[in-house]
């Protein structure tokens, strides 16, 4: 059995006298494919939120890679490598999706104001590396005859693979995708199930994967985490979730 | 006659199709609840009887009249009226005032109306002057359905009437769901707490990815297994 | 919302916060009251920044941007005032203890419903269009700074440059105890802002209007699936805010010792009513009401022992300090 | 006719400066600065602060403080020569201007957009009051003059202004090709994506906040060395020149009729918008010539309106119908225009 890579332990998140999320304790399987489904207002995207640093939990610990990382300003968690995407797609607008992919890594030399004028030459051979990186991204994930599009014109599948292929970009050890099924089409969905699967084969990442999309869920996930009214409900195989009176109970809610 | 008769409707947002084609009715007098997983289209369905999201495909008739093609200021005054889920007060007005507003597009003094509708929600009555935002959330649930009801509608849509509520405020909201009904006016809503929503309705439809996928009187949909099924997609 | 997320603090800042806070009111309280007859002339001053201030509070919670044409709308005022003084009306001055007369107390309205005009214009031709292409606030907000010079040019175009006075005849001084000195135009100033506040306020809260002027502010969408016109409510809330203007710019003039007015009369004041807007909770009515007070008293304190011109800094410098306690304002209730 | 011409093309290149600042402001980052005219005080006082000659108290200069740096470092060789203590005053100008930026940047970036415009303009007024009021430090309102000139004791008067256009072009140009480089490399391409969404900067692991102060920081600096410029070109400043309207709008003008966020934008925008603004100095001459014919109603009521004062009205109302018709600027028309030429005259050539 792998080791875990993100333990949760006792998170709880007030706002504003909402308990959104109520004493959360999970852990994600290093290298898996984790499923985290539940009813509206179970939590989930609070729970996302808190790992990536976008919100500070009330109290609780989140440990990555044996480190604590709650209370950590988003972009050092992301340099950690917990990589989050967005439920609607933010794709940066009127930049061109390689433009989109080659903000992502992390320590550019030109991102210093002083060499991206003073170094040049360095800045432009790192320039290179990521473009290459950027292609190869967009390749992985059949995105490369859109690559100098600006990202407005793309398709809401698209869109999803965009987002998909940005948290590639970052070398993530982890990625946090909230409902990547949500509005895409079959054959895109194909390729993104495509996608996934083969970064985590091929690069070692772990997935952390809202959906609401059940079918998705079954043909993806190893394991399924169910989160009910801010806490985990229960967890286990997707057949064996899908199985469960008490999930089918809470997502009527009775 | 139907009183709303909606086929083949497809909507969605952008480029993304979220309705494949919905077909659904709701008769005078009726409570119809829509139930269905996350993302299924309950909401957009909703959205786009009311007109704040635009059918792409398909008919929508109301109270004899078609609507698909109207702007939503157009249709209220047919007797459409909608509770949205969230943001559905006037956090700064006082219950009084938010009444008034309800009743904005009324011509005659509001005070008849506004007094009927604090008989029907004592607890508002108490309330009067303060302001909306201060309100509990059960509160401003009844708030929200009073200030939607000022029109005297013959259909209100309910978005998640009882969303963030307690399990006791969930059944006062039913109770005064089914008071409301018993006034005649036909209700449309989307719940969350299935079970307690199908009981206390005439008919229930389960929507799933965007299409109608089963359609029963509300205590036949709650005994369904079928509907657990559908919900964690192993059918 | 995800950036304000790390806003949370600990119990014991939030103390500390409190303490300085009453501190700060206690030290306002005894400085204002060692310099009463100061403080005096800050309300005076405060009526008109408050209408002013309301104006923008207005305009800012139905359309969410800060009008930087405000000021200019206030000079308007103004210059429409002195047309009519100089070259309609018959002349007049000294009407009872005041140094103008009762042709002012026509040019007023008249000045009031110009800009207000003014103000519905800018609406229908510039900000209309401009939310139909969805534009972003911030162009919308460079487009009243467009306005604004605009509005300057015109009136340097008509009026030219220098200094000009209405009419006016020497003045007095009501002296009260405690070192108090009243001019009577001042009591005018002050007596004319509070009835508009107070027509301001029954219009707001009495009236269909005025209510969906609310409810707009409140929840646009909302307002709309109600079968509120918002497009109306804009323009009401233009010519209201326009009308307010109006007024604070004639009255601006005759708070002066000497009835002077310039073309930039209206826009010295941009800071002081921004800082009374913000200190007092942009959007809230009340707030800016509040705040203008408080600005308006600060700036005039101030004057015993800092030079008058830094007036405007210090209220820029009273807005930083309340919103390093309070980054909502006052009142404030809206991110 | 070429010395206005000269004089023209000085203060477009010093404009352009500015509306180059307020672009890495607004064009690049969306921030919404209106107190463009507190960094170009802060950037002309420092300057002029720091090379005019100790004051006169016979006539009636009452500052305390002169670097007289330009007499100071005369006697040394190679600066002396050269002329270098200028360079020293416009690195002194961005100091000072950094230095006010860093503070107001902390207080106010995190906040609101709006909260970020009204803090600029708080601060530029009491700049400005500043300068105005402190007579130990900037003699008040009758200003500083007689600063000193690059070159100016080795070219005649006569023909300095073509001298000091080229003092400004090299400026000019070298901040040019720095900002050219900046929007161009990758720390350019993190400011557009804050502009265009600053969540999914942050999601990208950007230190949204240090990214905008630098910004700020760098937009400040090139204005400060701006207001150095212009201390130069006139040899005298006060309070006056500092105002919102001359400070700050006309500036924003530029950038906005010129198109923000593009990189020929400042340039173009402040050749149109100071051709307007000096222009209508000729409008009386115009006028004075205009045949009969016209109608004396008309020339009266074209006397008898301030016609200089027309420059501010229709520089208003330029703003508001770029904004309303050409929300990109009036650059990329013009690039049009140019491809539309050039495509004509391709096609002449092949007919």
């Amino acid at each position: 059995m792998a080791s875990a890579i993100l333990r949760v332990r006792g998170l709880v998140m007030d706002f504003g006298g909402v308990r959104a999320v109520d004493n959360c304790s999970l852990n994600v399987d290093e290298g898996s494919i984790t499923g985290l489904i539940g009813p509206n207002g179970a939590g989930k995207t609070t729970l996302f939120n808190l790992v990536a640093g976008f919100h500070k939990p009330t109290t609780g610990r989140v440990t990555f890679r044996d480190e604590r990382i709650d209370g950590l300003p988003s972009y050092l968690i992301f340099r950690k490598g917990i990589v989050r995407t967005f439920q609607i797609p933010r794709e940066l607008k009127r930049m061109s999706v390689l433009e989109n992919l080659m903000l992502v890594p992390s320590d550019q030399l030109g991102e210093s104001m002083w060499r991206a004028v003073a170094a040049r030459w360095l800045v432009k051979r790192q320039e290179r590396a990521i473009e290459a990186q950027a292609r190869e991204v967009l390749e992985f994930t059949g995105l490369s005859e859109v690559a100098d599009l600006p990202a407005e014109g793309l398709s809401g599948g698209q869109k999803k693979l965009l987002e998909l292929a940005r948290t590639l970009m970052a070398k993530p050890r982890m990625v946090l995708l909230d409902e990547p099924g949500a509005g895409v089409n079959p054959t895109l969905l194909r390729r993104l199930v495509g996608g996934i699967r083969r970064a985590r084969e091929e690069l070692g990442i772990t997935f952390l994967i809202i959906e609401h999309d059940m079918g998705l869920v079954m043909r993806l996930c190893d394991h399924v985490i169910v989160m009910s009214e801010g806490s985990v409900l229960t967890q286990g195989a997707p057949a064996a979730v899908q199985q469960d009176d008490r999930v089918v109970r809470a997502y009527l809610g009775d | 006659m139907p009183l709303l008769d909606a086929t083949g409707v497809r909507a969605g947002y952008g480029d993304t199709e979220i309705l494949h084609g919905v077909d659904m009715r709701v008769d005078p007098g009726e409570i119809v609840t829509i139930i269905g997983p996350n993302g299924s289209g309950k909401s957009t369905m909703m959205k786009s009887i009311v007109g704040i999201v635009q059918a792409s495909a398909g008919e929508i008739w109301f109270d004899g009249r078609r609507i698909e093609a109207m702007r939503a200021d157009r249709r209220i005054p047919l007797g459409l009226c909608y509770v949205p889920q969230t943001e559905n007060v006037f956090p700064t007005l006082t219950i009084t005032e938010n009444l008034e507003m309800g009743g904005f597009l009324r011509n005659d003094r509001l005070d008849g109306r506004i007094r009927e509708m604090f008989d029907l929600f004592p607890d508002l009555a108490e309330k009067r002057n303060t302001k909306a935002g201060a309100l509990s959330g059960g509160q401003r649930q009844m708030m929200a359905v009073a200030r939607a009801l000022m029109l005297e509608p013959k259909l209100l849509l309910l978005d998640e009437p009882t969303a963030g509520l307690s399990p006791l405020l969930m059944g006062t909201v039913f109770q005064m769901i089914q008071n409301i009904n018993a006034t005649g006016v036909a209700i449309l809503m989307v719940e969350h707490n299935a079970k307690k929503a199908l009981s206390i309705s005439h008919r229930g439809y389960v929507l799933a990815v965007g299409e109608v996928r089963l359609e029963n009187t509300g205590p036949e949909l709650a005994g369904d297994p079928q509907v657990g099924r559908l919900y964690l997609g192993n059918e | 919302m995800f950036i304000t997320a790390r806003t949370m603090r600990s119990p014991a800042v939030v103390r500390a916060s409190r303490v300085a806070q009453a501190v700060l009111a206690v030290v306002f309280v005894v400085l204002a009251l060692s310099e009463i007859g100061l403080a005096v002339n800050g309300i005076f001053l405060g009526s008109i920044l408050a209408l002013g201030a309301v104006g923008i509070t207005l305009v800012f919670g139905v359309m969410r941007f800060a009008n930087i044409a405000h000021g200019d709308m206030m000079t308007m005022g103004a210059y429409v005032a002195f047309f009519l003084l100089v070259s309609v009306l018959p002349e007049h001055t000294g009407l009872g203890p005041f140094t103008f007369g009762f042709p002012l107390l026509i040019a007023i309205p008249v000045s009031m419903a110009a800009v207000a005009a003014l103000a519905v214009g800018m609406d229908v031709f510039v900000f209309r269009r401009l939310r139909l292409h969805r534009a972003n606030i911030v162009t919308i907000e460079i487009a009243s700074l467009g306005i604004a010079i605009a509005i300057r040019g015109f009136i340097q175009m008509i009026w030219d440059t220098p200094v000009r006075y209405f009419p006016n005849e020497g003045r007095q001084h009501f002296s009260l105890p405690a070192d108090i000195s009243i001019a009577p135009n001042h009591l005018f100033v002050s007596g004319a802002a509070l009835v508009l506040a107070i027509a301001l306020h029954l219009l707001l809260t009495r009236t269909k209007q005025g209510k969906a002027m609310r409810a707009t502010s409140d929840n646009p969408d909302l307002a709309r699936a109600s079968g509120i016109n918002t497009d109306r409510v804009l323009l009401w809330t233009w010519g209201i805010a326009g009308a307010l203007a109006g007024a604070a710019g004639v009255l601006l003039v005759i708070f002066n010792a000497t009835s002077q007015l310039k073309p930039t009369i209206g826009f010295q004041l941009l800071v002081p009513l921004f800082a009374a807007v913000v200190v007092g909770g942009i959007g809230n009515p009340y707030g800016a009401f509040l705040g203008a007070m408080l600005i308006g008293v600060s700036m005039e304190v101030s004057t015993a022992w800092a030079l008058p011109t830094y007036k405007p800094a210090i209220a820029f410098t009273v807005m930083v300090i309340v919103l390093l306690f309070r980054p909502r304002g006052l009142l404030g209730s809206k991110g | 006719m070429l010395e206005f011409l000269t004089a023209f093309a000085i203060l477009v290149g010093i404009y352009s400066v500015f509306a180059l600042g307020l672009n890495v402001h607004w064009g690049y980052t969306g921030l919404f600065n209106i107190g463009v005219a507190g960094f170009f005080a802060l950037g002309a006082y420092a300057a002029a602060l720091l090379t005019i000659r100790p004051p006169l108290s016979n006539q009636g200069e009452d500052y305390l403080y002169s670097g007289d740096l330009a007499n100071r470092l005369d006697s040394l060789p190679v600066v002396g020569v050269l002329d270098l203590w200028f360079v020293a005053a416009l690195v002194a100008a961005s100091l000072v201007a950094a230095a006010v930026a860093l503070v107001v940047g902390t207080i106010t970036i995190r906040l609101r957009g709006d909260y970020l415009a009204i803090a600029t303009l708080g601060i530029a007024e009491s700049v400005r009051l500043v300068f105005l009021n402190e007579r130990w430090l900037s003699n008040v309102s009758r200003g500083i003059y007689t600063i000193p000139r690059p070159f100016g004791d080795i070219v005649a008067p006569q023909d300095y202004d073509r001298v000091y256009l080229v003092v400004v072009l090299v400026v000019f140009v070298v901040l040019f090709a720095g900002i050219r480089a900046l929007v161009h490399s990758p720390w350019g391409r993190v400011l557009r994506a804050i502009r265009e969404d600053e969540v999914t900067a942050e999601a990208s692991g950007k230190h949204v906040f240090r990214f905008k102060l630098q910004a700020f920081v760098l937009g400040a600096v090139i204005m400060g060395i701006g207001g150095a410029l212009y201390a130069f070109n006139f040899r005298a400043i006060s309070p006056i020149t500092f105002t919102p309207l001359l400070g700050t709008f006309i500036i924003w003008a530029m950038l906005v009729a010129g198109g923000s966020g593009r990189l020929y934008g400042p340039i173009v925008g402040a050749f149109v918008v100071w051709g307007i603004w000096s222009g209508s100095q000729f409008l009386p001459n115009v006028v004075e010539r205009l045949p009969e014919a016209v109608g004396a109603p008309v020339l009266d009521a074209l006397e008898s309106v301030g016609l200089p004062n027309i420059r501010f009205f229709a520089v208003g109302v330029l703003v508001v119908l770029v904004l309303l018709y050409a929300p990109d600027g009036i650059t990329p028309g013009i690039v049009r225009l140019r491809e539309r030429l050039a495509g004509r005259m391709r096609r002449r050539a092949r007919a």
